[in-house]
């Protein structure tokens, strides 16, 4: 099975862990029209990349970040959330 | 009123299980012996960005990296489970002046006291290396492992932490899994030879 | 026949085991395997082919050998190449109609004609008669047989961790081993067979110094104390990051290598001519095997078809067992010189360069090879007809090529690459950690193999951090080729086979390929070349080679079809393992079972139903542990709710932030509703918040949400950084609902705490003793009645509940399930989420409108609440009220008794659907809870729901809640 | 012994033509380019030539005829949905289907074999309600049955698998049915090759060629094409080829797998669908069983294989079906689903003019392939989206107008 490699606790089965999905930052609900908001909500950036994706390692509840390419599964680096 | 005056009965979240039993059986010398901590000891747990410190000034001793423990002098031991969260095993007395410091909770910035009820089990004997290959995906036993190394990991579908203790292992789940955990490796153990249990 | 001891069989002769085969007896020695047994014991139709059911024999014995898939009692499709011999065995050959010998399907063989490659596509399709059909193609298709009353096999599986991983015990894979544990690592070997040693293991080619030499190398192997050795265990997937499945008799293993060498060796491939699947057939490596690990002579005549070395050798050791060798045809015009090639001619066999076989022979019966007809072969690898000659033999020995077992190295992403010196695919980049030697490599003569295996064994090592790469041997390049480019000769007749699994004849593929199938993966789906058993291991090369030659294109430019797990067939009970189920449970779980619990499953949890009474209805239990409430006082375990704290300054904004509420003015002592929503604005969970102090909240969620609330909680706290702390207390606590007229009576009896209405308001929360355990009270109305939920220490879940049902005794106490409380809060016109919303549903259309607060800074779910909000309201949940005479009587479901999703229909269109409906004990009557289209909603509203019977009956639309509307008798009544 | 196989043994040579003519160079132009020669593409193809006349048209993949996930899923036809959209959508391709292998005249193997989506929790039995409900109402086969009669469906199935999720009942659809992926590919291919479309197989699209918010022809890895209107049925592809327009889209890429077994003789009739054990299975003609369960848990454009994957399916299989301890499992595989948020396809207009998307079909692309051929045809043709899709429009999520599908599709197959 993949190993997924979690900042705190090191490798581990990626099945130890829960994808939350890519990083989005949310624009400002105030001023944004309501398309702008939905494309936040729903929308994806749906092609194969490096993305930046929330993760979490289930057991211990820590969340971090993994930069991983969706095409081939490599995880490049992960890195508790501001720390890069 | 008939408020009870005497002290109303703990239980451990083992006692639920099918294989468990008041007295101890299986030969003393088994393959696999499996104790039920889960009322011996007192058990307390703190997190928060203060944590450290704060069990510091309060004259615990604090493993300086993360998953890693302590063992007490008296017995008990402090594991750090990850960046900021303690688990905490001592005698009653040092345990309480913890508790009275940290609560109410909110009194101590950046401290958050956490309610352990935690079913803690031992794992011991000849036959442990087999059980282990079994259910648990984490090479406890690798070369590379720390000697004071705390796992935080998966066995059998429940999370657990796991620390070596000399030649015990020692384990701690969510109590409301404990009859199920004890269940499911009593019946691997017996797979792997001779079963003690312990209540 | 069976010869005398052999140097290197496998057999125990000591040990002789008796066994059936078709109702007839036979006997056979320990370390034969099934098909060897047969064939020494004479038995030459071991098994049917799979459309023609043609009589097929040993053709490899290779591990993939499908013509031998043999029945017993206990299992079906055992491969009887491979599979150890068992005393006892009760064995049968799959899909024959009346045993292999007398086959009723033999009769298939004639139709031949008629079921050209796709022939199921061309016809049976008439809509009146494809059922015919397909009833007629289904029960013919198929092999084994399902034992249907079987019990589950519950097989444990394993972990191993290693540097090196060694897949294949050949001479490579030996020596890198050797080579890899010398630089330190930790190595385990693995072997498909009963013991390791490869090829070396029966090409004696007449002589036993290789055979010397391997128990050498197994030995320094065996010396070797960072070495495990694992025979009898199949590599059958690679996976990311070097995880490997391994299979063996008794367990999955799933292994974590480091580093990983593949020395798989190679697959021998079968030659194509007319007729080559009869009985006698077979290739060298199978020949081989029979000689010199089983000790069986294979044939008393043999004529041999060759395009290699490793021919000549087969023919030496067939010499060697006593077998007279006819001729040997040599495909290769001029094939090179070899020592083994000499030495047949020595042996005086005539040797005939550049011929090949035309067709095999079969008498009538066609049980058993009796001659070929050779000819010379023109520079196309036709056959020059003119120069046809029969020869009398009883078995055929084929060796003219192979197709490297690459398939783990395809899994683990190696791009392979043509070699033209030894005709066969060669890793050409292999991915970091991957290593491959032997055969698999391209790499055929044994000095070469030895020193090909030490260099990837000291690569490997090295991989791991041990040893060095720098010294690694050189490998010298290959001279000769093994593999012929054109093992095939064309015959009008056909009956020339290609995939034996799946009965394909040379001619198939020109015919796919003239009806536009001219891809690889095209030809393969539509010829199934290759999706039989075996997955095409000894036909997917030369069918590639058909396709290049058909199109003109080389090999590579064709390219191979994805080679997927499995290697090998695994059996389901193998993967599923013990299985691993985690339940959790309240400590109150022997309790409420003593108390008669009914279980129902609640994702991990297990929750009682309701409490079984003799001679009471499931519906009587539940009615009257409801009227209960109502009437007296009723417990329920809630301890499988969410509880989750929320600790700092910044408390109340975070939880402002996460519900749809307010909370920054909730009172120290006092709690509050709670609804979460998703970005969307759906709805997804709801609790109550209870404000302990100032920067202290302890809140609940649902039962199902809490795992998943309180990781995105967490998440949510990470990304935001705000200045509070939550901790997840749910398995910690342990919860009572204490509901009903008497609950206050009851509490008091147990607590010193003031319960009086002004000092422990509705709503409000308490940290009070119950019982002398510590416990956090709160004073809330699920279900309608004066109540109190109470929470302690999980530890002393069993002794609070011990002693609500002692002091309650007198005052009529009972507890009661989840059903009842179902009932109750049904009553009360509370929702319940998921039941009464679903994954689409906002607050507004839940009537939770009240507790939205839109104009608040920010929560989760309002920017998209607000857009919706200008949009027209598609539903609306709304409670409605329904008289069925007999209800109250009735024992379970009356026919005009509405279920949950049934709907309303008015005017013929999808107009509603009930959400949640009962007979309410309290009420008399029926009330439910549906989703309406607005228009329907006003108050008074008739309601036309229809019934699973298709009857329609009419509902009331009437205003929540149906019971206690003042909510008098939850709290005291404000003058 | 048919006639139609008669001609075969009377000659020598194979009397059949060539199934898909080979061609050569591109043309600079055509009426309508179609990315994706699945079943999907090569089935609008296909209505387009026969039902609206349009033959000069292009049909561009990447790889070979029905190699994406019309070769890879495990061919499940059904119509018992949860939403009217949905409901009347399925129906229609049901019909379709019923009718092909004549259409054809190809064998597709639709065999009607009845399809059971088991319900282990009173939720689930309210969903399968709820379905029925709504089938019903739109005149389709559905019902809700009970225990005893899924039994006797299948005899030897532990209905408390193993006790840890007995089964309360079932939503039972007769109509339920599988059929010869590949060969649904190769007859709307032959269909519409016959009816002059060409098939581009090997040919790559680099990108969509667009002038002022239409589009104007397609880049290929064989150069480039002038059309007017482009139809993109590329599944897992989606995303990409949305790149290339910057249209940003909820589709979301997760594998999906599935693992078959070895041939064995018949013994289970119908499709068993298992929401809460993530299962799913059927016989083939051919005498395999082919399993499937629910989708990867992240994002991947790949189609590896996980060992995990097989591991779990087979341990919740014997839990329902005992006696699959002993059948051995011979090949696994995977193909990439195209999800969206509401279970929901995205078929028709797209902002970009003359671009057309069939798309967002997740797990159940399939059974939808002759309606979406018949649908997304006539919007092509016409340029108005087929009224059977207006429900599944690209812009309904900035609309908050979500079609509810979600709620039936736990195991979506």
């Amino acid at each position: 099975m993949k190993i997924m490699t979690c900042p705190i606790n090191g490798p581990r089965l990626i099945s130890e862990f829960a994808y939350w999905g890519e990083c989005k930052t949310m624009p400002e609900p105030a001023d944004c029209t309501d398309a702008q908001w939905a494309d936040y909500v729903f929308n994806k950036s749906g092609a194969p990349g490096v993305k930046h994706e929330w993760w979490c390692h289930t057991p211990s509840n820590t969340w971090f970040i993994a930069v991983r390419d969706t095409m081939s599964d490599v995880i490049e680096k992960t890195f508790l959330y501001g720390q890069q | 009123m008939n408020i009870p005056t005497h002290a109303p009965r703990r239980a451990s979240p083992c006692e639920l299980a099918q294989h468990w039993c008041a007295q101890a059986t299986g030969p003393v010398a088994a393959d696999l012996t499996l104790t039920d901590r889960s009322l011996a000891t007192a058990r307390w747990g703190c997190k928060g960005s203060a944590a450290p410190q704060w069990l510091a000034e309060h004259g615990m001793p604090v493993p300086p990296a993360y998953n890693r423990y302590r063992a007490l002098a008296t017995g008990g031991l402090v594991a750090r489970l990850g960046v900021t969260e303690f688990l905490i095993e001592a005698e009653g007395a040092t345990l309480g002046l913890l508790q009275d410091a940290a609560m109410p909770a909110g009194r101590v910035h950046g401290l958050y006291p956490v309610l352990r009820q935690d079913a803690a089990l031992q794992l011991e004997g000849p036959a442990l290396h087999t059980l282990l290959r079994q259910v648990c995906s984490v090479n406890l036993q690798s070369r590379e492992n720390s000697p004071d190394a705390v796992f935080l990991t998966t066995l059998v579908g429940v999370g657990v932490t796991l620390l070596w203790r000399g030649d015990a292992l020692l384990l701690w789940a969510d109590g409301t899994m404990g009859s199920y955990l004890w269940d499911t490796l009593a019946e691997v153990a017996r797979d792997c030879g001779s079963l003690r249990l312990e209540p | 026949m069976r010869l005398p001891p052999q140097p290197g069989e496998w057999l125990d002769r000591s040990a002789v085991l008796p066994f059936r085969f078709e109702g007839r007896s036979y006997s056979g020695f320990a370390g034969d395997s099934i098909s060897a047994a047969l064939w020494a014991a004479g038995q030459h139709t071991l098994g049917r082919s799979f459309k023609y059911h043609r009589p097929r024999g040993i053709l490899t014995l290779a591990n993939h050998d499908i013509n031998v898939m043999l029945q017993t009692p206990q299992a079906m499709n055992i491969r009887g190449d491979v599979e150890a011999l068992r005393a006892g065995m009760e064995l049968v050959a799959v899909n024959t109609a009346g045993g292999v010998d007398n086959d009723r399907n033999r009769y298939m063989g004639l139709l031949a004609r008629f079921l050209p490659v796709g022939f199921y596509y061309k016809a049976f399709h008439t809509k009146a008669l494809l059922p015919l059909w397909e009833r007629l193609i289904r029960n013919f298709s198929g092999l084994g047989k399902l034992d249907l009353s079987k019990p589950a096999l519950h097989t444990p599986k394993r972990y191993d961790f290693c540097d090196v991983l060694v897949i294949g015990g050949g001479v490579s894979g030996l020596q890198a081993a050797l080579h890899a544990a010398r630089a330190g690592a930790q190595v385990v070997v693995v072997d498909e067979n009963a013991r390791s040693g490869g090829s070396a293991s029966f090409q004696f080619g007449g002589s036993v110094a290789g055979l010397q030499a391997l128990r050498e190398l197994q030995s320094a192997v065996a010396e070797e104390p960072l070495i495990r050795v694992l025979t009898d265990t199949t590599a059958v997937g690679y996976y990311a990051d070097h995880w490997i499945a391994l299979i063996d008799a008794q367990c999955m293993t799933k292994l974590r290598a480091k580093a990983v060498v593949v020395a798989s060796g190679a697959f021998e491939l079968p030659a194509v001519f007319s007729h080559n699947d009869v009985p006698g057939v077979m290739t060298a490596g199978a020949a081989q095997r029979l000689i010199n690990r089983y000790a069986v002579r294979p044939m008393q005549t043999a004529v041999a078809l060759v395009a290699n070395s490793e021919g000549f050798t087969a023919v030496l050791d067939a010499l060697q067992a006593g077998v007279k060798v006819a001729a040997v045809a040599d495909m290769r015009s001029q094939g090179p010189t070899c020592a083994a090639r000499d030495a047949v001619r020595e042996a005086g066999v005539r040797v005939l360069d550049g011929w090949g076989i035309y067709e095999a022979h079969s008498g009538d019966s066609g049980r058993r090879v009796t001659g070929v007809t050779l000819a010379r072969l023109l520079a196309d690898g036709q056959a020059d007809t003119s120069t046809k000659e029969h020869v009398v033999c009883d078995g055929v020995i084929m060796s003219v090529g192979f197709a490297p077992a690459a398939n783990l190295l395809y899994q683990a992403g190696t791009s392979m690459g043509w070699s033209d010196t030894v005709q066969q695919f060669v890793p050409a980049k292999l991915p970091a950690g991957i290593f491959a030697c032997g055969r698999v490599n391209g790499v055929y003569d044994s000095e070469a193999k030895a020193l090909d295996g030490q260099r990837a064994g000291m690569l490997a090592a090295a991989h791991c951090g041990f040893g060095s790469q720098h010294d690694v041997p050189h490998v010298p390049e290959a001279l000769r080729c093994p593999s012929h480019p054109w093992p095939i000769v064309a015959h009008p007749q056909g009956k020339n086979f290609v995939d034996f699994d799946e009965d394909l004849q040379l001619k198939d593929f020109y015919n796919a390929a003239q009806e536009g199938y001219d891809n690889i993966e095209l030809m393969k789906r539509y010829t199934t070349n290759g999706m039989g058993p075996s997955q095409g291991k000894h036909s997917n090369m030369t069918a590639l080679r058909i396709l290049a030659r058909i199109i003109g294109k080389t090999p590579i430019e064709v390219g191979t079809t994805t080679a997927r797990p499995f290697y090998h067939p695994v059996s389901i009970s193998h993967l599923a393992g013990r299985g691993f189920t985690p339940e959790r449970h309240t400590p109150m779980r022997a309790l409420h079972t003593q108390a008669g619990a009914v279980w129902m499953a609640a994702g991990m949890w297990q929750r009682p139903e309701y409490y079984a009474v003799a001679g009471r209805s499931r519906m009587q239990c539940i009615r009257e542990e409801a009227m209960n409430v109502r009437q007296r006082v009723g417990i329920i375990d809630v301890g499988t709710l969410g509880k989750l704290e929320v600790i700092g300054p910044q408390a109340a904004e975070f939880l402002e932030r996460i519900y749809i509420s307010r909370y920054a003015n909730l009172a120290v002592g006092m709690t509050r509703y709670a609804v979460m929503c998703d970005e969307s604005g759906v709805v997804i969970d709801d609790g109550v918040v209870a404000r302990l102090a100032e920067q202290h909240f302890y809140f609940t969620t649902t039962t199902s949400g809490a795992a998943t609330v309180y990781r995105e909680l967490s998440r949510l706290n990470t990304l935001w950084r705000m200045d509070c702390g939550i901790v997840n207390h749910t398995g910690a606590f342990a919860g009572v609902n204490v509901a009903g007229p008497q609950a206050r009576q009851l509490l008091a009896s147990l607590t010193s705490a003031d319960l009086d209405g002004a000092a422990f308001p509705y709503l409000g929360v308490r940290e009070i003793d119950v019982a002398g355990i510590p416990a956090r009270a709160m004073r809330v109305g699920f279900v309608g009645e004066w109540g109190y939920e109470v929470h302690v220490p999980a530890e002393y879940g069993a002794a609070l509940w011990q002693a609500l049902m002692q002091a309650g005794t007198g005052l009529g106490i009972r507890p009661f399930g989840v059903e009842a409380q179902r009932l109750l809060r049904l009553e009360k016109g509370h929702i319940i989420i998921g039941q009464d919303t679903d994954g689409l549903t906002v607050p507004r259309e839940a009537a939770l409108g009240w507790a939205t607060k839109l104009e608040k800074p920010f929560f989760i779910g309002q920017r998209s609440l607000q857009a919706i909000a200008k949009r027209p309201q598609k539903q609306t949940l709304v409670g409605f009220t329904l008289d069925i005479p007999g209800m109250a009587t009735s024992q379970d479901s009356h026919p005009d008794m509405p279920s949950e999703s049934h709907l309303v229909i008015v005017n013929g269109e999808i107009s509603g659907r009930i959400t949640s409906v009962a007979f309410s004990p309290a009420l008399g009557h029926v009330i439910g809870m549906a989703f309406v289209t607005p228009a329907l909603s006003a108050v008074g509203t008739g309601l036309p729901i229809r019934l699973t019977s298709g009857n329609m009956v009419q509902a009331q639309v009437v205003a929540l809640p149906f019971y206690d509307a003042a909510g008098a008798r939850q709290k005291e009544v404000s003058a | 012994m048919p006639w139609r196989l008669l001609k075969f043994a009377m000659s020598d040579r194979h009397p059949e033509p060539r199934m898909f003519t080979p061609h050569g160079q591109l043309k600079s132009s055509y009426d309508v380019v179609i990315i994706g020669a699945g079943g999907h593409g090569l089935a609008s193809a296909y209505y387009l030539a026969r039902d609206h006349g349009i033959t000069n048209v292009a049909v561009i993949e990447q790889g070979y005829i029905g190699g994406g996930n019309t070769g890879r899923n495990t061919t499940i036809i059904r119509s018992n949905y949860l939403t009217p959209e949905g409901v009347k959508f399925y129906d229609e391709s049901v019909r379709l289907w019923q009718d092909l292998a004549t259409d054809f005249d190809l064998n597709l193997f639709y065999s009607t074999r009845g399809h059971f989506t088991l319900a282990h929790t009173d939720a689930s039995m309210r969903t399968m309600r709820w379905r029925a409900e709504v089938n019903k109402h739109y005149g389709i086969d559905s019902e809700l049955v009970y225990p005893d009669f899924i039994q006797k469906a299948v005899p030897s199935m532990d209905m408390s698998c193993a006790g840890h999720a007995p089964i309360l009942g079932a939503l039972y659809h007769a109509p339920g049915a599988i059929a010869r992926h590949d060969a649904v590919a190769w007859g709307y291919g032959r269909g519409a090759d016959m009816r002059g479309v060409e098939i581009h197989q090997q040919t790559r699209v680099l990108d969509i060629l667009t002038q002022s918010g239409r589009v104007t022809g397609v880049r290929t890895s064989r150069g480039d094409i002038a059309c007017g209107k482009v139809l993109c049925a590329v599944a897992g592809s989606t995303p990409r080829i949305l790149k290339m327009l910057g249209l940003r889209s909820p589709i979301y890429i997760h594998p999906l797998q599935a693992m078959v077994s070895e041939p064995m003789k018949q013994w289970l009739d119908p499709i068993l669908v298992s929401g809460s054990l993530h299962v799913y299975i059927s016989q083939t003609a051919r005498g395999e069983l082919v399993m499937g369960a629910s989708l990867d848990p992240y994002e991947l454009h790949s189609t590896r294989s996980t060992l995990d994957f097989t591991e779990s399916l087979s341990a919740h299989m014997v839990e329902m079906l005992p006696q699959l301890s002993q059948a051995k499992v011979v090949r696994q595989w995977a193909g990439m689903a195209d999800m969206t948020p509401d279970f929901a396809p995205i078929m028709g207009k797209t902002p970009i003019e003359g671009f057309y998307l069939d798309a967002g079909w997740g797990t159940w692309g399939f059974k939808a392939t002759p309606v979406s051929g018949k649908t997304m045809s006539y919007t092509v043709a016409n340029d108005r989206a087929h009224p059977l899709i207006e429900g599944f429009a690209f812009d309904r999520f900035e609309r908050y107008a979500l079609t509810g599908e979600k709620g039936a599709a736990s195991v979506g197959h």
